[in-house]
């Protein structure tokens, strides 16, 4: 199965620190990588880094373009839309534009090519994260938790190959937290989409993501590899969860 | 008998056609760190709003530390607030002072005849209690959410009030802040005999530190825990789920 | 939409607890509205020189173009600083204080009402409208007034550079007809519109804000609505005080208190 | 872009959106300021020439080249600048800016074309609807005023003024409305604020879009009069 997501000696510039040890990564559809650190060691600078919103050095392979930096330049857009899907931190839902149009925008410039984007699927999504009826309504009438569905199903409706989430479940309360991780879930494993995301709890991090990456507080990597390595690395934490 | 802090008897609130509390009657009681918990947007805030009288509410009677709030007078209410003091979710610091005059600023007001080095010191010597660990001139927007907190904390308890309203204090941190928010809850809770009420979405905090649960569902008072520590399971199949979730995520 | 009965209650509220606090001397806030004026004052100092003396320089051209059909050009630096004084002046550089000061302002007490401040303010015991409110009330009354005044005497300024420089006019040709066209009551009528100017934008930006919806869109609402109302009210009582000191110079002139 | 997308239907959205609300506040504007015209340039004319008839020629001629296109995009300052400069900074804090970057999208023709050329057209009707209501309020109080009958009035109304005065002024609303809108989303745009200070950036596109205005309304002045005669 070809990588979807391959770093060689990935380094990272948050907020001008010196730069941080490399990141070797190969992920593949169907794994989940999920990013753990404290707040404000540089998770969601990593996370844009991958879609060219922050500077990074290093080698970056997305589906079957190679991008090589040796030192930190911005990623070159690719002239035709990526199936990458980016859910941001503070959902960035478009606020002169009702709820329909967020999402029809969203899809609007997919190459034809790719992906058919019929308007039913916006429909089925609306009904799915339970936003039909509002769906003329403007993103600034809706609840906290219906905002970070509607950010999450604005990324959905590209059929992505890569869906990146900057920390969806912040700030929400479980029961809505639970339907956006199962919406999540769903997806990866229909086996055919990577899901990267940076999380809070520690706990959910182990039992249902594949991969990890831990960054200190200065946003070093400590550790980067899948599950079965962390545990074997440290057993005691195995006994825990 | 002690009087409890809040009694409300059958109090309703809707904003225009949206009913977001229907005939809510509970009484919450002094030395209890009592946790008011349920989904986003049913209307928690609101329950502490209405009960320092930030907003009336359409139907029923509400009764802080005894006395109703409909006949009391701002002034009286403002002596009132002065015991009770509502820590809102935004660490609401005041851009236009520094840390250090932010945690002295009520104190000052309250009592001019204090002359301010004194109450700087005594406001230093808080800080340093909550474990605050950042320097003391340096302005709001240059802190941390998790320092902010922390002033907006050391704010309160500079007027030693005998209750404290806290709004989702641990929402936005991480692991480590967390639970030496907690901490700081169970040690202003035990040692300074101000008793706290919580809004928060953490349910591991809520089961550790809590000595009361009410959980709002649906513009109702769904349950009313007593002792969380020896909490396994409610017959209601609706708070089971909320805190099986609860402790995953 | 708030429908007009309850805006109505709010206006109400607003202004019987403004003025039952305006006129208590607060000895303790003096500084703040000092400071707060003086800091209000430095951020448009330059702004408003600017502007006046751009002002000034509009009147002279059009008029001259006016004037040059009766081929008296000796009365140009007179009517264009009589125009001037007596109602171009206040009004346009009223226009930029309206957004320089008051909108500036409404922002700020906005923003303060959308992080929860003024809430704080009230649940730690304070009155919220001693501390922030009736400060920056003051403040914006004090910093637009003589700000505008300050316009008046940069529009004269800015008329004669530019005569001196387009139409080279002498100094002494510009104020030739001074006396003849400039009495006292046009500056008391300058005078009298910025006081009105004045009051308006510091009312209207301190009530706009302080009833602003509690979230970043209430923000921006509140600064749009500061800046159209304060429009609309410099242009209307730039109408009333015309009429009214038309009137107010006739009672006095029959009461004999004005020659 | 296409369907839903395209140049033409964004741009009617925000004619829409801005120009509905300029509508009736400058026509209640016209009508108070046409007023204050009449009666200042009344007391300046009655000290010069002690006789009246030459009031409303020179007012027509000031109001069509001046005061028409002056007040009336000073009002859409306020309006739509506030407005867009708000509008552009939420987006710009909110990061709706990046994500409209991921999507390909080209802001230019999507967001920032749509708003300048819909602000320069409203501000050009509405400087044509802001003189039409002056002229209509100062005929209409001209017998209080000046003592002359409303015949009189209308028969010399157009005889200081010619078509090239309607020229100049809807010259000048066209580059007042493309000079404020172009402020605002520019100062709008500007990268790394936070939402905190949303509101002070509109109140400085508000005030750079006002003096930006009385500086263009001097310049364009002195070069229409010396172009045209």
């Amino acid at each position: 199965m070809n990588a979807l997501l391959t770093l060689k000696n990935y380094y990272l510039y948050p907020k001008n620190q010196p730069r941080c040890l490399g990141v070797d990564l190969k992920l593949s559809a169907g794994h989940s990588l999920a990013i753990l650190g404290p707040t404000g060691c540089g998770k969601s600078v990593f996370l844009k880094s991958l879609v060219g919103l922050a500077p990074f050095s290093g080698e970056l392979r997305l589906l079957d373009s190679f991008f090589h930096h040796p030192l930190p330049k911005l990623l070159k857009f690719p002239k035709r839309s990526l199936p990458i899907g980016f859910a941001f931190e503070k959902n960035a839902l478009f606020e002169f534009l009702s709820v329909e149009d967020n999402l029809s925008l969203a899809g609007a410039f997919q190459d034809e090519a790719q992906t058919t984007q019929k308007p039913s699927d916006g429909e089925r999504l609306l009904k799915q994260i339970g936003l039909w009826e509002s769906r003329k309504k403007f993103p600034r009438a809706l609840s906290g938790g219906m905002k970070k569905r509607l950010a999450v199903a604005r990324t959905l409706i590209k059929k992505p190959k890569i869906l990146i989430c900057d920390s969806p479940l912040a700030g929400l309360d479980p029961l809505s937290a639970h339907s956006i991780f199962t919406m999540l879930k769903e997806t990866v494993n229909t086996g055919s989409t990577l899901l990267v995301m940076s999380l809070q709890s520690y706990t959910l991090a182990l039992t249902h993501f594949t991969h990890l990456l831990l960054l200190d507080s200065s946003g070093n990597p400590v550790f980067c590899g899948n599950i079965e390595d962390f545990y074997c690395k440290n057993p005691h934490i195995k006994a825990i969860s | 008998m002690k009087t409890p802090i809040i009694s409300f008897r059958n109090v309703s609130k809707r904003y225009g056609n949206q009913e977001v509390l229907k005939n809510i009657t509970v009484d919450i009681w002094p030395g209890e760190l009592t946790f008011i918990m349920g989904p986003s947007g049913v209307g928690k805030t609101v329950f502490l709003r209405l009960a320092l009288g930030f907003e009336e509410p359409d139907e029923g009677e509400i009764h802080l530390a005894g006395i109703p709030l409909s006949e009391m007078h701002i002034s009286e209410l403002s002596a009132i607030r002065v015991r009770h003091i509502f820590i809102f979710q935004h660490p609401a610091l005041f851009d236009f002072l520094t840390v250090i005059e932010n945690v002295g600023f009520p104190l000052l007001e309250h009592h001019p005849d204090m002359d301010p080095p004194y109450v700087f010191e005594k406001a230093k010597g808080v800080l340093r209690s909550l474990g605050y660990r950042g320097t003391f001139k340096k302005m709001p927007d240059q802190c941390t959410v998790g320092e902010a907190k922390l002033v907006s904390i050391a704010r309160a308890l500079m007027l030693n009030p005998k209750v404290m309203f806290i709004d989702e204090p641990t929402t936005g941190l991480d692991e480590t802040t967390r639970t030496q928010v907690d901490h700081i809850l169970v040690n202003t809770h035990r040692m300074k005999q101000c008793s706290c009420i919580v809004v928060s979405h953490d349910v591991n905090s809520a089961l550790t530190i809590g000595d009361r649960i009410l959980f709002f569902y649906d513009t109702q008072l769904h349950a009313n825990i007593e002792n969380p520590r020896k909490f396994t399971s409610h017959p209601d199949p609706l708070v089971n789920e909320f805190f099986n979730h609860g402790e995953v995520f | 939409m708030i429908n007009l009965r309850q805006e109505t209650i709010q206006l109400k509220t607003f202004t019987l607890e403004l003025a039952s606090r305006l006129f208590r001397p607060h000895t303790q806030h003096w500084n703040m509205i000092i400071i707060g004026t003086l800091r209000m004052i430095r951020t448009c100092l330059v702004m408003v020189i600017l502007s006046s003396l751009f002002v000034g320089g509009i009147l002279v051209v059009v008029f001259q173009h006016h004037i040059s059909f009766f081929r008296a050009d000796s009365i140009l630096g007179a009517f264009a600083s009589s125009a001037l004084l007596r109602e171009v002046g206040p009004l346009l550089v009223g226009f930029l204080l309206s957004g320089q000061c008051g909108a500036y302002v409404a922002s700020e007490i906005a923003t303060m009402k959308a992080t929860d401040q003024l809430d704080t303010l009230s649940s730690l015991g304070l009155s919220d409208m001693d501390l922030v409110i009736v400060p920056r009330f003051v403040s914006i009354f004090m910093a637009t007034t003589f700000s505008l005044m300050l316009s008046l005497a940069g529009g004269i300024v800015g008329a004669y550079l530019v005569a001196a420089s387009l139409y080279d006019m002498s100094i002494y040709f510009f104020f030739s007809k001074f006396q003849w066209l400039i009495q006292w009551s046009s500056l008391w009528s300058g005078f009298y519109k910025c006081f009105a100017f004045g009051s308006a934008i510091a009312f209207i930006s301190c009530y706009t804000s302080y009833t602003a919806e509690k979230s970043v869109q209430g923000v921006s609402t509140a600064v749009q609505k500061t800046a159209i109302r304060n429009m609309m009210a410099l242009i209307i009582l730039d109408t009333f005080t015309t009429h009214t000191f038309r009137g107010l110079m006739f009672v006095l002139k029959y009461f004999g208190v004005l020659s | 872009m296409t369907g839903r997308w395209r140049f033409s239907r964004l741009l009617l959205e925000q004619l829409y959106l801005h120009g509905i609300r300029g509508l009736w506040v400058v026509l209640l504007a016209a009508i108070f300021t046409g007023q204050v015209i009449i009666a200042e340039y009344a007391y300046h004319i009655r000290y010069i020439m002690h006789e009246l008839t030459f009031v409303p020629p020179f007012a027509t001629s000031m109001i069509l080249t001046q005061f028409g296109p002056l007040l009336a995009c000073m009002l859409m300052v306020s309006l739509s600048g506030a407005a867009i400069a708000s509008e552009t900074g939420l987006m710009r804090s909110t990061e709706q800016w990046d994500a409209l970057k991921l999507e390909h999208i080209s802001l230019w023709s999507f967001y920032i074309w749509p708003r300048i050329v819909a602000c320069t057209c409203i501000c050009i009707a509405l400087t044509l609807l802001n003189m039409a209501g002056q002229i209509v309020s100062f005929v209409a109080i001209s017998p209080w005023e000046l003592g002359l009958s409303w015949a009189k009035v209308i028969d010399t109304l157009f005889d200081m003024c010619s078509l090239s005065d309607l020229i100049q002024g809807l010259c000048k609303g066209a580059f007042f409305g493309f000079s404020y809108s172009s402020i605002a989303i520019f100062i709008g745009a500007q990268p790394g604020h936070s939402s905190a200070d949303v509101g002070k950036r509109s109140t400085q596109a508000v005030v750079l879009g006002i003096f930006a205005i009385i500086v263009e309304d001097f310049l364009l002045s002195y070069i229409f009069i010396h172009l045209f005669n």
